[in-house]
């Protein structure tokens, strides 16, 4: 989920989510990065609007959370 | 400079080692504060004195010398601000600690204890409704005395009415502190109060010190949730995520076949439940009506 | 159910659910292809909002697994 | 999605779900295929029980049939 | 339970639900049909909007459902 | 649904759920009947046993409908 | 939310999380790094588990896994 977290960084700093930009951060957290990861997760995000994915919860999500107890 | 040269003559030698060493400290640590030990017992001071200690320094000395200390640190010193903050009880804190951890050591020590005639209340005072443990007697016109509106049920002596007593600021009566007292309302926090604390060129006061841990933990709950979200929105397949990205398939795949309906074999028995659940909620609808449903039909419904 | 990821890989991916994607997706993946399925199949959807479809959890699912945690 | 539905299929189909049979279940989709999308999802996918991972999800979507008949 | 069903065949399919259809589908079930209890089934249906009961079943049965095993 | 509620009702009406019938039913409702459907029903419906699954419902529905909010 | 999310990456990197590491993601990320930010947030963590509090959300978003009683 590391690479995850560097996009939602790069997202939330109003950069932009690129390879450049996941790669150095990464690497700024000391991590030995995998190219072919950067790229799979640059390619996901394609065409995404991170704001409104990460609001949607998750499949059967919406109730569960309501009802998760604390 | 001159002027205080002038003064430190008039200062007797152990006044001037104090001074010196509340400088000496300050510059030997990485944070300086101010603690508020108002209504501290000695005691308790002691063996939080013990429990801080290698972490952190309390150090009790007169003000006026803490004053001085501080105003004759240079100019460019941030500490000489704390000057500022020497007011009542209070210590000196030193420490190689982050000033943010200091709050926290500090908030630790913080207890609830009752309040003494004359003491401020630190927030609103509120004496819930409810029972108490008290048996009927002269405690009902006490109560009374202090605006706490009290009556006997059950054989028991019972609080009437939520009443704010003491709004936040005010002054507590010996009276009405006798009766919170009995009451087992603890208003008064006592501990190490931290005032102020230079860390460098950084002043910290305790509102920015105080960091909400509750909403720090629903924060990472809130980023991994959303970075979990992502992954299932966008189908981000990581170690984490491979599972839920395959239920979450699952269980749209089922959605669809049953809510299309496709009728596939790994459906068909919620499809036919579905169907009947439906039929049953139709058939309630009807069931107070003569003859519309069968027997069997009815009996299921009712 | 490998009928349904057929319509569903394709629909995801933006494609029309028709008998021809579902076939040949369904022949990309080694399936032996049963004409009168991907028929029913198609038939199935015709009308159906399939965002919606998903979306509303198989009867029951949602408020299922918010009251499993008790 | 349509890489995890591709991965079901090939699974469903008793079929190796391997970065070949992928990428052409979703050439055959007529998605532009990633090929690094497609490593990381295989990748993910090592060591993990589909089948287990499946039966999961179905308890939570088909509660209804699950939890009757006690 | 048979004239429910036909009552609701034909609201499914987005016909009348009246007496001349309900009947027709329960001949064509092979059902020996009571014309009284079809006059007084879709007497007792006028005015009932079934696609709010459904609806609201299909909620309420869930946690019904999945609190049982408890 | 139609096509379930056919299958029911013939079950019910204690006639094989088989293609004629729910053919002929669906007819007889004035439903234009996709027999791709009607063969993909039936076939999915081999080996499964009606009475129970719908048993299932209602249990699932007694609660539920007790339990209903107005 | 950047300062969580560097935190929560270094976390998952199986990095400590310090004011150093703390700092240099964010730099990495072009945000203007806040000293007094990083270092309440560094000592905030010390009493807060961090796979305890992302534990809950992962539950809270994938209910089907989390709360299958298996």
């Amino acid at each position: 989920m590391e690479y995850v977290y560097a996009a939602l960084l790069l997202h939330k700093a109003g950069k932009p989510v690129d390879e450049a930009g996941v790669s150095s951060v990464l690497k700024a957290a000391g991590v030995e990065v995998n190219e072919a990861r950067v790229k799979a997760l640059v390619a996901a995000l394609e065409g995404v609007n991170i704001e409104e994915a990460i609001a949607k919860a998750a499949f059967a999500a919406a109730p569960a959370a309501a009802a998760a107890p604390a | 400079m001159e002027a205080e040269a002038h003064h430190s003559t008039h200062i007797p030698q152990w006044k001037k080692d104090e001074i010196k060493n509340i400088v000496d400290n300050v510059h030997s640590h990485r944070i300086t504060g101010i603690v508020d030990v108002r209504g501290v017992p000695a005691s308790s001071l002691q063996v939080m004195r013990q429990q801080l200690r290698g972490i952190v320094t309390l150090h009790m000395t007169r003000n006026t010398l803490s004053n001085i200390a501080f105003n004759s640190l240079p100019e460019d010193e941030k500490a000489r601000i704390l000057a500022e903050h020497i007011d009542g009880q209070i210590v000196m804190v030193y420490s190689n600690e982050n000033p943010f951890r200091l709050y926290k050591l500090l908030e630790a020590t913080k207890s609830k204890v009752p309040a003494k005639g004359g003491d401020i209340a630190p927030e609103d005072i509120v004496v819930e409704k409810g029972p108490t443990s008290f048996k009927p007697g002269p405690i009902v016109g006490e109560l009374q005395q202090v605006g706490i509106s009290a009556g006997i049920e059950g054989g028991k002596v019972v609080i009437k009415q939520t009443k704010k007593v003491v709004k936040k600021g005010e002054k507590i009566s010996a009276k009405l502190a006798e009766m919170l007292g009995r009451l087992d309302v603890k208003p008064i926090e006592v501990g190490l109060n931290l005032k102020a604390v230079v860390e460098g060129d950084t002043l910290y006061m305790p509102a920015d010190l105080a960091v909400d841990e509750v909403a720090l933990k629903g924060m990472f709950a809130q980023a991994a949730g959303h970075a979990f979200n992502l992954c299932m929105e966008a189908g981000i397949a990581t170690k984490d995520t491979i599972e839920p990205l395959i239920q979450k398939a699952t269980m749209e795949s089922k959605a669809l076949a049953v809510n299309a309906p496709i009728f596939e074999k790994e459906v068909m028995d919620i499809i036919l439940s579905k169907a009947e659940v439906e039929m049953l909620a139709v058939a309630k609808q009807v069931a107070g009506k003569e003859d519309a449903l069968d027997e069997e039909l009815k009996s299921k419904v009712q």
